[in-house]
């Protein structure tokens, strides 16, 4: 009976929480898992398997219904809160955030201060093997880059996963879906694909934490995020803006923000 | 199915010598929903415009493109010819093939068919324009001035003379800042209070304008018209009703040694005092920091003097909030402080001293009653010198600018000087004489060959005391650069002026920007110098740049004709030209999810939060809601928008998106 | 306990009782100044005056010989390799490219981590504390605190006490029962640089800054920099005969004056090594 | 350099500007005019060498314009166009006996420096008068004090100052 | 399609490039109408879209500029500091400078978006960045590249 266990069961039985959101085990990999029921709490796991972002959960009413939710997040999902309640998106009465550490042991935060505290000392790393892709494609020249592109979206047919599994998607109604003026073409081709994917890049530049929950769930493995990934470089390097001080970097500014490009 | 019409202008010869106008009527009428086309020489004029009302009438059009000069020229006139023919004068619009067309290109086809492109786009836009009507704000018609000196002084009376209701904050006890302390004025040399005290009297008599001294302001919410501001009234420990202004307490306050602000440290007062004789208004305050009774508990000397019992140790600051609908502030400047110059031992010499100290020693109201003489030993300096640009155009010392005023008062420093000690010698080092001024250079010049001041183009390096005498080593750039070392009896620095120590923090209460040296900042620097960038919100005088006192009674009666004109109408009217963000029907009421990143981009703080609540009050959702009086349409907002949710009239997504594929599909 | 020293060449030359004098004030302290092995000389005037990458070489190697010899901090007690010290580290800290072609001339791995202190910081640091305790002697004279130029300046980079009107110098006087006077010239040049080569400026230079001390009755002059103790005291003909009067006042180190107070005696202090002879009346 | 606006705040407070043929200031007006005869001036200025790198001027110009690292370059770049002012020979010389010295045997060798000096200027007399006192005093050691890693130090000079010579 | 049919006959006419301007009312709207009243004549490639403020302009629109089959595109507004919204442009120069990284990662040719500061006052700087914007897209040729892509539909129409 793990502490994450018996934390749960507590929380459950004292009625501190009306349920759980964490994970369990599935056929051959996890998967999200809403405890509700203290009988249910020994599902509860806590692994590096654990790797879907729950925090997409949280901007969903319906599913959280009414009551205080505990949510066993892991760093991305954690990043992910952070983000939203920058965006106003959470409320702090209605969470009780957990975490596991490496020792098993489960660690209960008073508030979003207290998660972005922790947060705060754990550093931000992009994968080697996504680092090369990046510096693959940045090596290339730019007819090579588009052709690349144009390979990778022309297999896109707008099923639109990237967009619900991503924490920071929660729009309730997205740009594709506006017809007025109609700015993307709802149906796939090459070019409604690549204005898709342009926009959700631009909709989550400074804001995307790098989960690569997004590529996870496209059917047909576009590295997609890719280009989020490259964004937050380039936005680092751009505007000093790292993880914990960026989230706001399009609607804000420095006078002294570079201008080599206009002439 | 709209009917839109076309009307192509000739402007005389200015379009169709290089446009063949004909054609662009004949193409224009061939585009989609285009009801009627034609040309005409002059579309401006009164048979033109007669021509596009008679058109509307009969053909019963719902949109109009006037193809002429650039809007920035007639948009207005044919709008109200629009809606002079009843037609909503928002559904015009101008494609402008003058001087983005005839006028830049040669006579042929590719110009001709430039012509027909702009007017295609423009109606294609003009497609989705909306019938918008004004905004009609409403207007509190009180003004809040804050800050007494003579910028806030000459702006409350201004406005009050036009018949509205003012009233006017100064944290000191007295109103009339900074030029109540100067002794005379350039360049006519008269006596600064002589012209000063009736203003202030007369703002004390105004029967419209509320006058509270010793106060701040505390917070201030609301926008153009509309404002709410809460004021502190700080205790006077003292009831103005009973207090007759005799005096008599100040004579008997025991703690004597408080070093005066009015005489910026030259001279001393006591705990319970009036700032100077001619204050406004002439009633005692009680300095609550230097009193002994408030520090240890005991004295009270001043309440047993009070013939009229008018002490009241008890009081307490109060808060009062007042409805406005314009502010103007007036909070004038400050002078750069002693530990910026050590090399000129200022603060370590009581005879280096700055120029409001000279001022002081230079007013018959002063210390020494209008004589020069050494703070030290009370001395007539017979050597003197007078540093210019001290912590000016220093970068450095963190001051790129130049204070403006320090030229033309160190020059009336030097001649009253010269004036009031006879045989007496007088050095100014300066880098460059700025006199721009209805005779001010002339002024300078009286100084120079008249009371024979000796000007040293240089700056000063240091100055250090040695057997009562201050060496000042400085240089004569003149004379290549050779230097110069003048024994002197007293130092006056020509200290910067810098903005005051609240500003920044008054400013983030107004929601007003600033800039690097936290003077306040003008809403354009050459067209809107009184205006900034929070509507309803002006400024006057030195709080936003250092200013003499013309060009700041200048400022102060253009911030009250801006003030006037707000209230000269019943409403505020408004261009609607502003960004609005969408309501649908419950359960989603508006598209925006409240993420609240436009409220960062808006320059004018015009996106505020709406709660959406149930009818027993429960919030459902918190939505993005712009204010349309503080909105001034720039669209910034709109860009950002992941859900487009916020949009702008005028420009709206459909519109420009039209626009752009119309302009490019042939 | 230990700490890096680096003397430089005068300490070990013309001014061997600088030399002598802190290093007995440190034992007295029972602090072991270790002298940097195989130091070299920083090149102060003359390198930077004739070739930049010269003179930061010269110094880059020193750094990087106290980084290797693991030291975390060195006592630097002449004011003029104090500063060269400085300066070089900073500039190397700001450029790196020079920094590569620097390290590629010296050939020695540089990390220009190493805390520099001059001797006045040292005795704040190590010294000052202990201090009151140990005066047996108060120092009982009008002195002239002069700090020179290269203590100071450029501020920016030394972040050394202020640049007009110093005061730590006067703070240690007091706290040995001295008097310290406030005078005009406490950071005006002496001209060392010139000190051999124009010895004629000399006289002026050191001159006018003597005159001021003895104007305003001190005693004797305190100094932490070896160049300026040479040229005011070994210079003293050529300053006398610009003011054409002889002025006696005598120049101690603050070392010196600090060790006389706690009762170390002359010997120990070099004090007989002295141009101007101190007598020093109590 | 186009920082300063000559306000001569430099000269004023340089203790050697009445010494100089240029003060400081001028000199960077002389600069500023960007006109190769001026540049020659300064480089043949004997203020160049006079200049003590107090950095007083530094320490209090409102531009903070670097003047003495500004005159160590100047140096430098007198001594490589080799239009070195007269008057100032003895200070290169004695630069030069500093630096052989410091070549040669890793430190500053003062008597040979002093002698270098001589040699290099013909003042045989100067100082005479104290060298006898201050081998007296112990201040002056006759055997050059030198270190280990000679050759080191030798390389840094071939690297730097003997291939701009 | 009309535009590749000419580059077809081995370009006895001259490519003329389609190219449209993003600008803001008040400074470089102003100034193109300074550049008409001083009557200097530029290349008449150019179509002038206006906007409140560099701020409004939607990134979209410059894809949306290529899709209809724009060779160009300027984008030019205040300078820094002149703006009249105060800071309309900083955050439009600050949207730009993402954007352009993304769309250079995607191998979207941004030398065809040419960026400019032209005030009111800059009637001449603006008859000279359309000319050179011109003669710089003529070097590039049509941007055939992303109109395939665009009119992918149309072309496996018919």
């Amino acid at each position: 009976m793990t502490k994450l266990v018996e934390k749960a069961a507590s929380l459950l039985r004292e009625g501190a929480v009306i349920k759980v959101i964490g994970y369990e085990e599935g056929s051959n990999k996890t998967r999200p898992f809403f405890c509700e029921k203290a009988e249910d709490v020994e599902r509860l796991i806590y692994n590096g398997r654990c790797t879907n972002n729950l925090a997409v959960y949280l901007t969903k009413p319906e599913l959280l219904g009414s009551g205080k939710v505990a949510v066993v997040a892991t760093v991305p999902t954690m990043r992910s809160i952070a983000q939203l309640v920058k965006e106003n998106q959470l409320k702090e009465e209605k969470f009780l955030l957990l975490t596991v550490t490496k020792e098993d042991e489960v660690v209960e935060f008073s508030g979003f201060k207290e998660m972005n505290d922790y947060l705060a000392d754990i550093q931000l790393v992009i994968d080697t093997k996504e680092q090369e892709l990046i510096n693959k494609l940045d090596g290339m020249n730019r007819e090579q880059r588009w052709a690349f592109w144009q390979q990778e979206l022309s297999s896109c047919f707008k099923c639109y996963a990237c967009r619900a599994a991503c924490p920071l998607c929660y729009c309730s109604r997205c740009v594709v879906e506006v017809n007025a003026p109609q700015w993307i073409e709802p149906w796939a081709s090459p070019l409604g694909n690549m204005e898709w994917h342009i926009n959700r890049a631009m909709h989550l530049a400074g804001r995307c934490t790098g989960c690569g929950a997004c590529s996870d769930a496209c059917p047909l493995g576009i590295p997609i995020h890719l280009l989020t990934h490259k964004m937050m470089e380039d936005i680092d390097r751009d505007f000093g803006a790292t993880f914990n001080n960026s989230g706001n970097v399009l609607s804000t500014y420095k006078v002294e923000d570079k201008e080599d490009f206009i002439r | 199915m709209s009917k839109i019409g076309v009307f192509i202008c000739h402007c005389g010869e200015n379009i169709s010598a290089t446009v063949d106008c004909q054609r662009v009527a004949e193409e224009a009428l061939k585009i989609e929903e285009v009801e009627y086309a034609i040309d005409y020489k002059y579309m401006c004029s009164d048979p033109g415009q007669t021509l596009i009302k008679q058109a509307i009438k009969e053909k019963g059009l719902d949109g109009v493109v006037v193809a002429a000069c650039s809007p920035r020229m007639h948009e207005p006139t044919f709008r109200r010819a629009c809606s002079e023919a009843g037609l909503n004068p928002y559904l015009c619009e101008i494609a402008n093939i003058r001087e983005h067309c005839s006028w830049v290109h040669e006579k042929g086809d590719a110009t001709t068919q430039k012509a027909v492109d702009i007017v295609k786009s423009l109606v294609a836009k003009v497609k989705y324009n909306k019938p918008l009507t004004p905004i009609e704000v409403p207007v509190t018609k009180k003004a809040l001035v804050i800050g007494g000196g003579i910028a806030g002084i000459q702006a409350s009376l201004d406005i009050a003379n036009c018949g509205h209701k003012v009233i006017l904050v100064e944290k000191e006890p007295s109103i009339g800042g900074h030029m109540s302390q100067l002794s005379e004025t350039f360049p006519t040399l008269d006596c600064s209070q002589c012209i000063l005290t009736p203003r202030m009297v007369e703002v004390a008599q105004h029967p419209n304008i509320t006058l509270y001294t010793y106060a701040e302001v505390e917070h201030l919410e609301g926008f153009i018209g509309n404002f709410k501001a809460s004021i502190r009234l700080k205790a006077k420990s003292i009831d103005e009703k009973l207090c007759t202004g005799c005096g008599l307490c100040t004579t008997k306050c025991p703690n004597k040694k408080i070093s005066s602000e009015f005489n910026a440290g030259l001279g001393l007062r006591t705990a319970i005092y009036v700032p100077f004789p001619q204050a406004v208004p002439n009633k005692p305050v009680i300095d609550k920091e230097h009193c002994t009774y408030y520090q240890k508990g005991k004295c009270r000397l001043c309440e047993k003097t009070c013939p009229t019992g008018a002490i009241s140790f008890d009081q307490e600051d109060r808060i009062i909030t007042e409805e406005i609908g314009a502010v103007v502030v007036t909070t004038g400047f400050d002078v750069l402080k002693p530990n910026y110059f050590p090399e000129y031992g200022f603060g370590k010499y009581k005879d280096v001293i700055t120029g409001l100290q000279f001022e002081r020693l230079a007013s018959a109201s002063g210390p020494t009653l209008g004589e020069i003489r050494r703070p030290s030993d009370g001395a007539i300096p017979k050597k003197i010198v007078f540093i210019a640009c001290a912590g000016s155009r220093d970068p450095a010392k963190g001051i790129h600018y130049c204070s403006k005023i320090c030229c033309m008062y160190t020059a009336k420093h030097a001649m009253l000087y010269q004036h009031k000690v006879h045989g007496g010698e007088s050095y100014v080092f300066y880098m460059d004489i700025r006199a721009a001024g209805k005779n001010y250079d002339e002024f300078v010049r009286r100084a120079i060959e008249e009371d024979g001041v000796n000007y040293i183009r240089g700056r000063v390096a240091r100055v250090y005391e040695k057997e009562g005498k201050l060496i000042v080593k400085g240089v004569d750039t003149l004379l290549g650069a050779t230097p110069v070392e003048i024994e002197a009896d007293m130092v006056v620095l020509a200290t910067a002026s810098v903005a005051n120590k609240g500003a920044e923090e008054l400013a983030q209460k107004l929601h007003i920007s600033y800039d690097p040296y936290k003077f306040f900042a003008e809403a354009h620097p050459k067209l809107k110098p009184v205006e900034t960038n929070t509507a309803g919100i002006y400024l006057a005088g030195a709080c936003q740049a250092p200013k003499d006192i013309p060009e700041t009674v200048g400022m102060a009666s253009g911030a009250a004709v801006k003030v006037a004109a707000l209230f000269s109408q019943k409403d505020l009217v408004r261009e609607p030209l502003v960004a609005v963000v969408n309501r649908t029907t419950p359960p989603l009421f508006s598209t925006c999810v409240g993420c609240f990143m436009c409220q960062t981009a808006c320059p004018y703080h015009a996106i505020e939060a709406e709660e959406i609540k149930d009818r027993n009050g429960n919030v459902l959702k918190t939505v993005a809601k712009v204010n349309p009086g503080l909105c001034q349409g720039c669209g910034t907002c709109v860009a950002f928008c992941r859900s487009k949710s916020i949009d702008i009239q005028g420009y709206s997504n459909e519109q420009v998106y039209a626009e752009v594929a119309a302009l490019l599909n042939d | 306990m230990e700490i890096g020293f680096y003397p430089g060449c005068s300490l070990k030359g013309t001014s061997l009782e600088y030399n002598e004098s802190v290093i007995t004030l440190a034992k007295a302290f029972d602090i072991e100044l270790v002298e940097l092995n195989d130091w070299n000389c920083c090149g102060a005037t003359a390198a930077h005056s004739m070739d930049r990458e010269l003179s930061l070489s010269l110094v880059a190697r020193i750094l990087a010989l106290a980084e290797q010899q693991g030291f975390e901090e060195i006592v630097v007690p002449c004011a003029s390799c104090y500063n060269r010290l400085s300066t070089v580290q900073y500039e190397l800290a700001q450029d790196t490219k020079l920094l590569d072609k620097i390290v590629d001339i010296i050939k020695m791995p540089y990390f220009g981590n190493v805390k520099i202190l001059n001797v006045v910081q040292f005795i704040e640091k190590y010294v000052q504390d202990n201090l009151a305790a140990k005066v047996v002697h108060p120092f009982r004279h009008e002195v002239a605190c002069y700090y020179g130029c290269l203590l100071v300046r450029p501020h920016k980079i030394l972040q050394f006490d202020q640049l007009e009107d110093p005061q730590s110098m006067d703070k240690l006087m007091t706290m040995i029962g001295a008097t310290s006077i406030d005078w005009a010239f406490k950071t005006e040049c002496c001209g060392a640089g010139l000190s051999v080569s124009r010895t004629d400026l000399v006289g002026r230079l050191s001159g006018n800054i003597l005159k001021d001390a003895d104007d305003r009755g001190a005693k004797a002059l305190v100094v932490a920099c070896p160049m300026c103790h040479s040229n005011l005291d070994m210079r003293r003909p050529a300053i006398n005969s610009y003011l054409n009067k002889s002025i006696d006042i005598p120049i101690l180190y603050i070392t010196q004056a600090i060790g006389l107070a706690i009762g170390l005696t002359p010997k120990d202090l070099g004090l007989d090594r002295h141009f101007v002879l101190i007598n020093l009346k109590d | 350099m186009s920082h300063c606006y000559q306000c001569g705040k430099c000269t004023a407070g340089c203790a050697l500007a009445a010494d100089m043929d240029y003060s400081p200031s001028y000199i960077l007006r002389l600069l500023q005019t960007d006109d190769e005869k001026n540049y020659h001036r300064v480089l043949s200025s004997e203020a160049i060498w006079l200049c003590l790198s107090c950095e007083n001027c530094l320490a209090r110009c409102p531009n903070e314009v670097d003047i003495p690292k500004l005159m160590d370059y100047l140096r430098q770049k007198s001594r490589e166009e080799s239009c070195v002012n007269s008057q100032a020979r003895p200070v290169v010389a004695f630069h030069n006996a500093f630096l052989d010295s410091v070549k040669y045997t890793g430190r500053l060798y003062e008597v040979g420096l002093i002698l270098g000096f001589k040699i290099r200027t013909f003042r045989l007399v100067q100082d005479l008068k104290v060298v006898p006192s201050m081998l007296l005093k112990g201040k002056l050691n006759l055997l050059p004090e030198s270190i280990k890693s000679r050759k080191k130090i030798q390389r840094i000079f071939s690297k730097t100052i003997d291939n701009t010579k | 399609m009309i535009k590749l049919e000419v580059i077809m006959d081995d370009n006895k006419i001259e490519f003329e490039p389609r190219i449209v301007a993003f600008v803001c009312n008040w400074c470089t709207y102003a100034g193109a109408d300074l550049t008409g009243t001083s009557r200097l004549k530029y290349a008449s490639n150019v179509k002038i879209v206006r906007f409140p403020c560099t701020g409004r302009i939607d990134f979209m629109l410059i894809l949306k500029a290529f899709a209809n089959g724009a060779d160009g595109i300027i984008v030019s507004g205040c300078h820094p500091n002149d703006c009249h919204y105060t800071s309309g442009n900083f955050h439009a120069r600050r949207r730009w400078i993402v954007f352009r990284n993304l769309l250079n990662f995607l191998g979207i040719d941004i030398a065809r978006i040419r960026y400019s500061w032209v005030s009111a006052a800059e009637g001449a700087k603006w008859a000279d960045l359309v000319n050179n914007t011109v003669a710089d897209i003529r070097e590039l040729g049509p941007y055939t590249e992303y109109q395939k892509v665009a009119n992918y539909m149309e072309e496996h129409h018919d």
